[in-house]
């Protein structure tokens, strides 16, 4: 082997090493202390949570029992073998479902606008002013802690029965989660092109506009339609104000132990989830184009 | 001061005509795609019954509710909310954790970049989407098949479902990365490992903690797998007060949760900036 | 008249630019010269403001740059155009927006965040790219271009901001001789032309003796030369540079292959 | 005995009927006692949901459970093993309720038939007194709820139907109905919960009861069919010698409402199985 | 011996290689000059198989490098080491581990997953540090570094990989003219000593002429010249540059500042 590198001399070395580990060993001690209390906390966490190994390797072959039952149709064959007894409510669920898309859409979308509107002033390196960001950390956070049933309990009471009240609700809820979720995306994009930009003399917001969202931009897509996916699956808590379309009549289902329509509405769910991730990755490949070169 | 002359706009707009007209297709297509998406969103306000009359006559409304929330009052389940929110947020802990753990390694082969074959990609990818897909419901009452009533399968119950949901956002962090700093390792004669432990993760590894900890906070929040499992929480604390309509207790218990996720934040923030770091000079 | 008087920034304990004090009048065409990491990037990022000094005080025909906020900040970034080192472009955009980007300043903000830029403004980013032979790459993505394409768009980006001083950052350090010529001499001549201060951060002392008026030499943050290239001695040469003066001054650096330089103590093995 | 040492640890689990709230502080005294009657641990849980406690008797891991009449029809029907062996009973000694549908008194509603193209707030999908049997009297009135009233809402809870129903989000509640001076609606009121859309709290005159169902069976509690023959035994003791031998705890089970427990055999059940048939059916015919 | 046999790379339509062909006998110092866009980069990433030839092949010792795969291409890539143009380092690992990383290939998967580095990989990383006068910045960031220090960061990263070829591009474009002859005789050095051969993307030609034994000229994608550098003459030299011979070899560049040069008819704006 070649050696394009030669090694210092010994006493130079111990020189350097001892200057290195030294700047090292704060930050070393830090992660070590960190990753302690977080072990430590897991241990505590686990006692609290009861967790016993035992029971679960011992019996974990029921994992698919009910699976296996939800696999069953009434007449004790697999759902597969009878597509038009298994899917008997097709017709219901898609009405549903489309309603749900619908109601989770509007959500969403409000959501989505307030939360692209807010985002920037929460994120640490946009935020024009710390107590701007102060505050609308807050206000993030008290949208999405308050639970969307209140909420939406509320808005019954204000607005009167129906959907609008589950979708105002969820786009409260949204415009909490993504708000958070966006902030921090732009907290770990790239500055440079920001400098390069914020040099020209451009406002904050053309800063925003030019150098922070094509960084970002795609990561938003992927949130905001996880968001979506998950406000489908979510909307069966607006059930009472008659919003909780397709999640509603799953949990009915469910509770009603009906088990092959329990598998039939998730295949339509899991689906549905399905199409919103493969319009993800599309969005995103549009948004990133075609990888960097180096 | 001179300025530099004007430049002539009509010769350089002969000289790079494509540049200066765009070709129709290319101009429309995003606001069209605007124009459809709004179209969708109106169709859905009026489809949902949303009406601006309704909507003013109710903001009325809404000051006399909250008034019923003050001042919030724990009554005297002070205790016994605090013992909930501590179980709680074990349980989140772990069961976030826990998800996390399973999710980093799926996630990579569930990234473009990292797995650029599509035939592989497509199976991981639904397999996390299917996995989304089955209601936490689900998951809980397949965990009680297993472990029986109590929190430990409220641990396992969110692992799962939050695995489905880590596994693609993981992935999706890791696409965003810069491949610049992945192809430094590689030139290097880097295993496809060591590209990813220290091309990539130092790059995802504040994403991936803000993700983690957004989703303990969530589950501090959500009630329902935890209340289901009849192990308890916050939740379901706050669940039961509002279907009792208690505004006082909601809001202090809302109040009480709001804390933990300030903290939640705090902490998520502190994290993700001891690896982010200073900003990088130009 | 661009002053800079008692100039400190530091990062940490460590001071980047460290008490620096000069001037330098209208027009001018100044030189920074010195050793990596001698603190000249974070002397020009001082002057455009996009780091804080610690310290000291930047004016510029009278305004007091270092207490600039606002609208008045951007007016002066935008009246100093800065050229980075590491071109910091928009990777996910393309070139012509890339450099539309230094016309920001003059337009409502409604024009630009839908992008209708106007015809005037895009001649002349057009003329910008084609004056350094790029504006054939006009639409394509600014990271999949080679470095020094991705240099030069960051020039023009500068240079359609219409700057009144303009602060560059080794603006041709991954520049071929034919580019290198061309963009110094446009500098050059906008310079002499339009009377537009021009303060550039040069490794080679070769282009930095051609072009300047003057020169500026930093070593560790600190001002340790300032004058007409001609006084660029051997002297200050081997100070700043800690080499033989024959070898900075161009010439041939090295011997020929046969005597193989040996380096300080590390040339063992 | 042996079964204690093969089962020296069980469950029981509670589904918080109605008012949820203080379910574990009502059980806790309860347990207790159990714990100590039968010499072996025994650990509370509260489930929310119960389909999850259906799913834990049906793997066997939760012995006993405290089921609503539907609830426990449903694990029956759905083939768990468990046997009901005590059943809840009134303090007038009836051992069931009924389903009422309310109006408000000031409405001018008298009977079902005013009520077409109203709201209707049920309970939950798998509440007796609140879905169940509302549908199977309906059905008997020739009425078919999704069709004849504008909305059919599950509220979630009994508290959240008379609620809906006292802040005008529905027109028609129905509700469980134990006698005059008791039902959820008396409860509530008692508690000074119940408070219109304006914010006046309501009494009782301001609700008018204007369908009332047939008997329904009040709530068993039910253990496992596959556990030990003298243990099920020991455990039905327990039930029945509770409110003898710890009246305390017994009391605080129900605040006192409630008489000693009485045994009861699965057969009992029959008829609200048969409700959930028909409710069951009519699902599938509806669509 | 590295032969390069019609390599062509192309991106999309444009071919960023085209047919290159050369061979390069061990221990030769080439250098690889042309103009900004020319391929020089996209050459240098392909012999390392970080970009994928469209056609064309690359043997080295009688290794079909364009049909490696798996570990052993990994073991090419270990043996031929890469210094970038844009450096490409790890910015949120210190300067000592993105050094370490050109050792990964030596050692096992365990090892370097942890952190446990050997010693003497250390001290060797160390050495080459304060070989390029950066030891003392073992322990920051790697993007909080002067744009030089980077670059020699990254140079140091491709000397601790001991390779048998080292493909630097642009190696000194950001470096001051001391760093710049520390390199570029460290690169000398080590290919004069132990015959590594050296592959070299360079723009001045003055320094391509010192160091180089042998240049390859290119312009769009095809290497249009090949020869030693005295071969290199005035026409070539116009060619390759589209400039006056004058200007790029070295001397003054430009007249005095009286004769503002114009520059072809995009010289408005
Ligand atoms: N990923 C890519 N997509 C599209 N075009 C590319 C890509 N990579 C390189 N090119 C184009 O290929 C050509 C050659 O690029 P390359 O980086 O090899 O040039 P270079 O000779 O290194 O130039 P420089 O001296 O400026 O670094 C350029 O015109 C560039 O725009
Ligand atoms: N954000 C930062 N954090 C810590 N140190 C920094 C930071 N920015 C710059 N420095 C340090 O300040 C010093 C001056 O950096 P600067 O970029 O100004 O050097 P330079 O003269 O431009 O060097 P080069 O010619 O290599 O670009 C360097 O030692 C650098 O490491
Ligand atoms: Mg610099
Ligand atoms: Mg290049």
């Amino acid at each position: 082997m070649t050696l394009a590198v030669s090694i210092l001399p010994e006493q130079q070395l111990a020189v350097l090493n001892v200057a290195y580990r030294k700047a090292v060993a704060r930050k070393r001690l830090r992660l070590t202390a960190g990753a302690g209390l977080f072990v430590a906390a897991l241990i505590v966490a686990s006692i609290g949570a009861e967790v016993n190994l035992r029971t679960l390797f011992t019996y974990f072959g029921n994992f698919v029992s009910y699976f296996d039952r939800i696999l069953t149709l009434d007449n004790g064959q697999r759902v597969w073998t009878n597509f038009g007894e298994w899917f008997w409510g097709w017709h219901n669920w898609l009405k549903l479902l489309a309603e749900t898309l619908l109601i989770s859409y509007v959500g969403t979308l409000i959501g989505a606008v307030f939360a692209f509107a807010l985002n920037f002033f929460a994120a640490e390196n946009t935020s024009p002013g710390p107590w701007l960001r102060f505050v609308v950390r807050r206000l993030l956070e008290f949208a999405r802690t308050v639970p969307g049933i209140v909420f939406a309990l509320i808005f019954v009471i204000a607005f009167g029965l129906g959907p609008m009240a589950g979708v105002l609700a969820i786009a409260i809820h949204s415009t909490g989660a993504l708000g958070k979720l966006f902030s921090e995306i732009v907290e770990n994009a790239d500055m440079k092109p920001v400098e390069g930009i914020r040099s020209t003399g451009a406002s904050w917001l053309s800063c925003m506009r030019f150098a922070i969202l094509p960084q970002v931009s795609a990561g938003y897509v992927s949130y905001a339609l996880l968001r979506f996916e998950i406000n489908v699956r979510e909307a069966s808590v607006m059930g009472f104000v008659g919003a909780g379309g397709i999640g509603q009549e799953l949990i009915v289902a469910i509770r009603k132990f009906y088990y092959s329509d329990v598998s039939a509405i998730l295949v339509t769910i899991i689906v549905t989830v399905f199409l919103i991730d493969i319009t993800t990755g599309w969005v995103r490949g549009r948004l990133f184009g075609k990888e960097a070169r180096t | 001061m001179s300025k530099p002359p004007e430049v002539d706009a009509a010769q350089m707009r002969a000289r790079y005509p494509d540049v200066f007209e765009r070709p129709a297709a290319a101009r429309l297509a995003t606001p069209a795609m605007i124009v459809a998406a709004f179209a969708i969103f109106i169709y859905g306000l009026v489809d949902l019954d949303f009406s601006p009359s309704r909507l003013f006559n109710g903001l009325s409304q809404l000051g006399w509710i909250s008034m019923m929330m003050i001042p919030p009052d724990p009554g005297s389940s002070l205790p016994l909310y605090l013992k909930a929110m501590g179980e709680t947020l074990s349980i989140a802990l772990l069961g976030t954790t826990l998800a996390a753990l399973f999710a980093l390694p799926v996630s990579l082969f569930a990234a473009r970049n990292v797995v650029p074959s599509k035939l592989l990609r497509f199976p991981v990818r639904r397999l996390l989407d299917s996995i989304r897909g089955v209601d936490t419901l689900i998951w809980a009452l397949v965990w009680i098949n297993v472990v029986g009533l109590g929190p430990f399968a409220g641990v396992l119950a969110i692992a799962v479902s939050d695995f489905g949901a880590f596994g693609k956002l993981f992935s999706e962090a890791i696409e965003g990365a810069d491949q610049k700093q992945v192809e430094g390792i590689r030139a290097s004669g880097g295993s496809a490992l060591h590209e990813i432990r220290f091309g990539l993760l130092p790059q995802v590894l504040p994403v991936i903690a803000g993700q983690v900890l957004y989703f303990i906070e969530s589950n501090t929040r959500s009630a329902t797998i935890i209340g289901i499992v009849g192990a308890g929480g916050i939740g379901l604390q706050l669940a039961e007060q509002i279907r009792v309509l208690e505004w006082q207790k909601v809001s202090f218990l809302i109040l009480m949760i709001l804390v933990a996720v300030a903290a939640i934040d705090f902490i998520s923030g502190k994290l993700r900036f001891a690896i982010i770091g200073r900003r990088a000079v130009a | 008249m661009l002053v800079v008087e008692g100039l400190t920034c530091r990062f940490g304990a460590k001071a980047a630019v460290d008490d620096a004090s000069f001037q330098v009048s209208p027009g001018g065409f100044v030189g920074v010269i010195g050793r990596s990491g001698a603190g000249k990037s974070t002397l020009l990022r001082t002057i455009n403001r996009l780091a804080t000094p610690t310290q000291g005080r930047i004016l510029f025909d009278d305004i007091d740059v270092t207490a600039l906020r606002g609208k008045e900040l951007r007016q002066w970034r935008a009246r100093s155009a800065m050229i980075f080192q590491q071109f910091n472009l928009v990777g996910r955009l393309d070139v012509l927006t890339n450099v539309l980007m230094g016309r920001l300043a003059t337009m409502p903000a409604w024009r630009s965040l839908s992008q209708l830029w106007p015809e005037q403004d895009k001649a002349l980013a057009m003329s910008a790219l084609e004056q350094f032979d790029i504006a054939s790459l006009a639409a394509q993505r600014a990271d999949q271009l080679s470095g020094g394409q991705q240099q030069r768009v960051a020039i023009a980006r500068a240079l359609v901001q219409q700057p009144d001083i303009i602060l560059a950052d080794e603006p041709i350090a991954s520049l071929d001789p034919r580019n290198t010529k061309i963009v110094m001499d446009a500098l050059l001549r906008i310079n002499k032309h339009f009377g537009i201060t021009v303060l550039c951060n040069l490794h080679s002392l070769d282009l930095a003796r051609s072009y300047c008026d003057r020169l500026i030499g930093m070593a560790q943050g600190r001002v340790v030369f300032d004058g007409a290239p001609a006084e660029l001695t051997d002297h200050v040469a081997r100070e700043l540079y800690d080499l033989e003066a024959a070898d900075v001054m161009g010439g041939t650096p090295v011997p020929a292959p046969e005597g193989i330089p040996a380096l300080g103590t590390a040339a063992a093995a | 005995e042996d079964w204690k040492t093969k089962y020296p640890e069980i469950t029981f689990a509670v589904i918080p009927a109605e008012n949820g709230s203080g379910v574990t502080e009502r059980y806790g005294p309860f347990v207790n006692y159990l714990s100590k009657e039968l010499g072996i641990k025994v650990t509370l849980r509260v489930a929310n949901d119960y389909a999850a406690v259906i799913e834990g008797q049906r793997a066997g891991n939760i012995h006993i459970g405290y089921y609503g009449p539907a609830s426990f029809s449903r694990a029956r029907l759905t083939g768990v093993k468990t046997d009901a062996f005590v059943i809840d009973v009134n303090a007038d000694g009836s051992k069931g309720y009924y389903s009422v549908f309310y109006v408000l008194a000031k409405s001018p509603y008298q009977k079902v038939e005013e009520l077409k193209g109203k709201n209707l707030g049920l309970v939950d999908p798998n509440s007796t007194s609140g879905n169940n049997m509302p549908r199977f009297k309906l059905n008997q009135m020739g009425i078919d709820p999704d069709a004849y009233f504008s909305k059919v809402i599950f509220t979630g809870s009994h508290e959240n139907a008379v609620l809906a129903l006292a802040q005008g989000t529905v027109d028609v509640a129905a509700n469980w109905w134990n006698a005059d001076d008791d039902s959820n609606l008396t409860r509530m009121l008692k508690k000074g919960m119940v408070k219109s859309a304006d914010g006046t709290v309501m009494k009782k005159e301001d609700f008018r009861i204007i369908v009332k169902s047939d008997l329904i069976i009040n709530s068993p509690y039910a253990y496992l069919s596959d556990l030990p023959d003298d243990m099920k035994a020991a455990i039905k003791k327990a039930f029945l010698e509770a409110a003898q031998k710890d009246p305390e705890a017994f009391k605080k089970l129900s605040d006192g409402k409630n008489k000693p427990w009485e045994p009861i055999a699965n057969d009992d059940y029959n008829k609200t199985i048969e409700l959930i048939k028909f409710v069951d059916n009519l699902r599938k015919k509806a669509s």
